[in-house]
């Protein structure tokens, strides 16, 4: 059976599946050894720690799911301390998420990780549409990604990926600034703004009114993303939306992703990006195609 | 925790409003602790996407089940399986009730809130407690049980009125070292407070609405005072159970 | 029973009512009185004919719809000499949707169709993502929407409808440039870019690759951008964006839409625009709320 | 057209893939011309969306029904009602097949594209024409009537080989006038080709995905010479049933 290997960046990933950031935790340890992921990706984790936003912060629409988590992390330092040490029993590459308010802080966060062991890359999440004054002003301005990623390039040997808000007229530009200032990757998307109201009550839904859009809704505009973006971009792209089954994760490979991560649906069934690195085999086995080739074999 | 896909062993309505379901798996009756839930999904239904959070209800053997309340779409659209059809069960899940040992203990439920009662009274008996319950519903159709202290608001069955009210007269005239709870926050707001008066441990049950069940998303949270200082704690992973005194109710 | 009359722009609704623009056609006046609705849309209508996109020109996603139509219509003239006549018969008001390459190609049709009699309002569309070097261009800038706007206004008397595409960074600033440019009103949302492949084939299930993305998994967006564009703007707004039903229609109202309409939905149910005006009145009634005091009202 | 909501009169299996709906209602059965069609929408199911397109099979009396071969969603999801569930039809839409009077009438068919032929043999006959039948199906699956010309591609009922091969001789032997198809697009192509050979008006029914199904969207066009111009037609106004010579068959 065909095994689905890949590089991503400065990274060998034994097969492309990896989880969102903030949608999937160690808890799920209990459930299946998490070696068997080609990565693993973390939560966001800012310099300092997080409360987050007020509840509610959770809303079910009917085809996806809101979000306003508002980044809530134990902060750095405690990352290092505790999360870390657990991530690297892991048989896997680990992908660091972070995000910080100043260029200075994201460097300075970088410096700080680079002497811990066991991280490979990082993806930095200048996308989070939660938090205010931070990470979406980032991502919505070339000028400032560019700055961003040539200076953390600059500063780190780890692969460094950067997350992309679809929330911007022209993603191409973004992500073209990426790679100019020597991103290694490229992560997209990361929510999309929505809102729900409850009509009987005439108030919004999440305490925060507007909140980050994921799953099965979002699929035909992130695969837009992805396949737009990897028209004009020669690295490395790790694709995300509404990725529930193999099916959806072929769409992204297809369409020029080398990687993908299951989100939201984790919530529905933890062992979707099990399922899916399996369904991928047999997708290249039945169709004697190596995974490589199919990335942006789209005619 | 664990994830299974388990044929229904049994679903029967107790009326309109309320039906229990129940599965076989000695694995998780072995597992389980009063006041844990389980993430339960129809896989057959793509929509509504997330799983819903219930609670163990009762536990004999390697049987296990749930009490459930129609409220909304997936609420009917379990209550439409048949025996024998696929759930998936992610659990068990959360902390749990911490059981104490032979001290008298009181139980306060408030509607659906009664459903890991049984499970709970049947643990703490087997662990020598004088156990007193009270359960308190709007009409008849919300009351489960004829051996509990049954309250209704519109008087049709047992005792008149709000649960807390003759809870609050239980409390003056009888010891109790312990009060667990589960139901609507209002009554549990209420119970705290008469707990605090009356110097009584109280442990609640909170609800919230949940994405992963498992504390990876960190969508669940209630606030909580710890050390002097008001913070987020995860109803999934760090409850549901909370000390009712620590709970810092929302604005 | 409330009857929920409106005012938008310079027009009397007597529901607030219409359908969107390209999902409705004259066909269903065999179905039921078209003079039931607020108002009826026409498809956008372009200065010379148009043959439109190659086909596969229709895509169903999971929970929703893709399209690339690419603005099939038989041009201005013909449109006068057929459609307007029979639009006429109906005793509503007429929003007739236009799109141009040029400024001045808009303030023509403007000219041309302002001389007809029966049309109670233009819809500018501004941004159809179907369109190559049309329409979307424009939608996405500000200054050249101000000046459209404001050069459309100052020829004609009748309301000017522009509708917003939500592929953009900021809908907040493209819709306050429209205002200030002395629109009467906006429509948003367009269609989201989309994207779908036949993964067997590996081929892209659209001939043009990318479409506009509507329905249901559109709807939160669609919301979110109306919520954000009502806090900014003074003028009324006509919601679209994966209306299946009264539910839908009034969390775009609560939100701040005072008029909305329906699109993909006709597909599925053509009665949906009359079913949605009689569950508003039905709303209003329940709730003793007048339906002018709904616009709007979330806390 | 109109849109309804009918009751199933009748559902039966004809073999694993196909099965048949019928419904009852006057008004319809009255106004109904062969070829064509309704749009056919499950109303309990909200995704997919879209309703379907089907061809009206047979007619007879107050009753009308459709032949449907399982090969997706919602051909699938139709085949698990049964009798007494409600069905959304919108419709007759299309322009049908036009209808010749006391003339030699060839019906060729192949896979589905039988389903139409039914109730265009009734009224052809009606009409005074002499008819013949073929149809092609892959196995012995896709046959459905023992009355017509069958050709099975593996020979296993019938005439062996592409229908279109024994139409081809049908052709060079008999008189006809006029020829009616409906099937898979590459056998209309064939076919389309020897019709014009012989000199022989042929009217096909084509199949495109559809949205609305009335005209409104422009989402279902083939492109169709119309005064030495190539044109877009919508096959669910326009259409289904055009002229075979004049179809400019895409790349
Ligand atoms: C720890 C815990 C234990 C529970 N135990 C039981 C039980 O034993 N029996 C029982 O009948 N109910 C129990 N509930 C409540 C149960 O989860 C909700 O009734 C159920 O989610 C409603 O789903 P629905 O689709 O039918 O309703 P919906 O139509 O989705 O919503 C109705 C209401 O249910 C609540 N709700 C919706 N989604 C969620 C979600 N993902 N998580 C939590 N709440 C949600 C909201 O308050 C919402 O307003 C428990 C909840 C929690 C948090
Ligand atoms: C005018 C017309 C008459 C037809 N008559 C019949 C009939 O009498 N009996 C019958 O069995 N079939 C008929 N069909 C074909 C039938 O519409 C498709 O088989 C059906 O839409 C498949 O739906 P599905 O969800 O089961 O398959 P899907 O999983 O959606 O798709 C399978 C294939 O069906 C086709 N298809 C999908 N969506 C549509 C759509 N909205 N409109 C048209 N085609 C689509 C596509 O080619 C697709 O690849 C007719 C089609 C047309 C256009
Ligand atoms: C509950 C939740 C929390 C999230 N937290 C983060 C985060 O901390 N950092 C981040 O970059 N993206 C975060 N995301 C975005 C996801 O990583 C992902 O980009 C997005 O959900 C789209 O993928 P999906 O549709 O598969 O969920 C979060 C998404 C959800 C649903
Ligand atoms: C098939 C189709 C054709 C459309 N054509 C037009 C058009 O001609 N002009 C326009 O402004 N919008 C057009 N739209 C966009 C709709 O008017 C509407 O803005 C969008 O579909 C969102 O609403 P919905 O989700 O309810 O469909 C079209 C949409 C569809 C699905
Ligand atoms: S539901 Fe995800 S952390 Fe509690
Ligand atoms: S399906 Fe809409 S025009 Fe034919």
């Amino acid at each position: 059976m065909n095994k689905c290997e890949i590089q991503f960046g400065k990274m060998k990933w034994k097969n492309p599946l990896t989880v969102a950031s903030g949608t999937f935790g160690l808890e799920y340890a209990e459930l299946f050894d998490l070696s068997l992921l080609g990565a693993l990706t973390t939560k966001t984790i800012t310099p300092k720690p997080k409360k987050g936003n007020k509840p509610q912060r959770i809303v079910e629409t009917e085809v996806g799911l809101l979000n306003s988590i508002g980044l809530q992390n134990p902060g750095l330092e405690e990352f290092i301390k505790t999360d870390l040490q657990k991530y690297q029993e892991f048989d896997t590459n680990l992908i660091v998420s972070i995000s910080a308010s100043t260029i200075d802080e994201f460097i300075k966060m970088i410096e700080r990780l680079d002497i811990q062991t066991g991280i490979d890359a990082y993806e930095i999440n200048v996308s989070c549409p939660n938090v205010e004054n931070e990470g979406i002003a980032f991502g919505t301005n070339e000028e400032i990604v560019f700055e961003l990623t040539r200076k953390i390039t600059s500063v780190t040997e780890k692969t460094v990926i950067i997350k992309l808000t679809p929330n911007v007229t022209s993603i191409e530009n973004i992500a073209l600034a990426a790679q100019k200032g020597g991103a290694d990757g490229l992560a997209l998307i990361n929510t999309l703004y929505g809102m729900a109201i409850d009509v009987d009550a005439r108030k919004l839904k999440l305490r925060n009114g507007i909140g980050g859009y994921s799953g099965p809704g979002i699929k035909p505009i992130a695969l837009q993303n992805v396949y737009r973006v990897a028209q004009v971009v020669a690295i490395p792209i790790l694709a995300m939306g509404g990725i529930s089954n193999v099916q959806d994760a072929l769409e992204f490979v297809i369409a020029g992703a080398t990687a993908v991560a299951v989100g939201t649906q984790n919530f529905v069934n933890p062992f979707t990006s099990i399922e899916v690195i399996r369904g991928l085999e047999v997708y290249c086995h039945q169709h004697s195609v190596d995974f490589n080739e199919l990335i942006g074999s789209i005619t | 925790m664990q994830l299974k896909k388990l044929p229904i062993q049994n679903i029967s309505f107790l009326n309109q409003n309320y039906f229990e379901l129940s599965f076989r798996d000695e694995k998780i009756t072995e597992l389980v602790k009063p006041g844990q839930f389980f993430q339960i999904k129809n896989p057959s239904k793509k929509f509504p996407l997330l799983p819903r959070p219930f609670s163990i209800s009762k536990v004999e053997k390697d049987t296990f089940s749930f009490l459930i309340k129609k409220i909304g779409k997936v609420t009917r659209s379990l209550s439409e399986l048949v025996q024998g059809e696929i759930v998936q069960l992610l659990g068990p899940l959360g902390n749990g009730f911490t059981l104490v040992d032979n001290k008298n203990s009181l139980l306060v439920s408030g509607g659906i809130g009664y459903a890991p009662m049984p499970f709970l009274e049947k643990e703490l008996h087997g662990k020598g407690n004088h156990i007193t319950s009270f359960h308190g519903g709007r009409t008849g159709n919300d009351i489960f049980c004829r051996e509990v202290m049954n309250c209704t608001e519109d008087g049709s069955v047992g005792l008149s009125g709000f649960v807390t009210e003759h809870v609050e007269k239980y409390l003056q005239d009888n010891p109790v070292d312990v009060v667990y709870s589960c139901g609507p926050e209002p009554m549990l707001k209420v119970l705290v407070e008469l707990c605090i008066k009356n110097s009584v441990q109280v442990q609640i049950s909170m609800e919230r609405i949940m994405a992963c069940g498992v504390g990876a998303c960190c969508g669940c949270v209630v606030s909580v005072e710890e050390n002097n200082e008001v913070v987020y704690k995860k109803v999934c992973k760090d409850g549901p159970v909370f000390d009712g005194a620590k709970v810092v109710w929302d604005e």
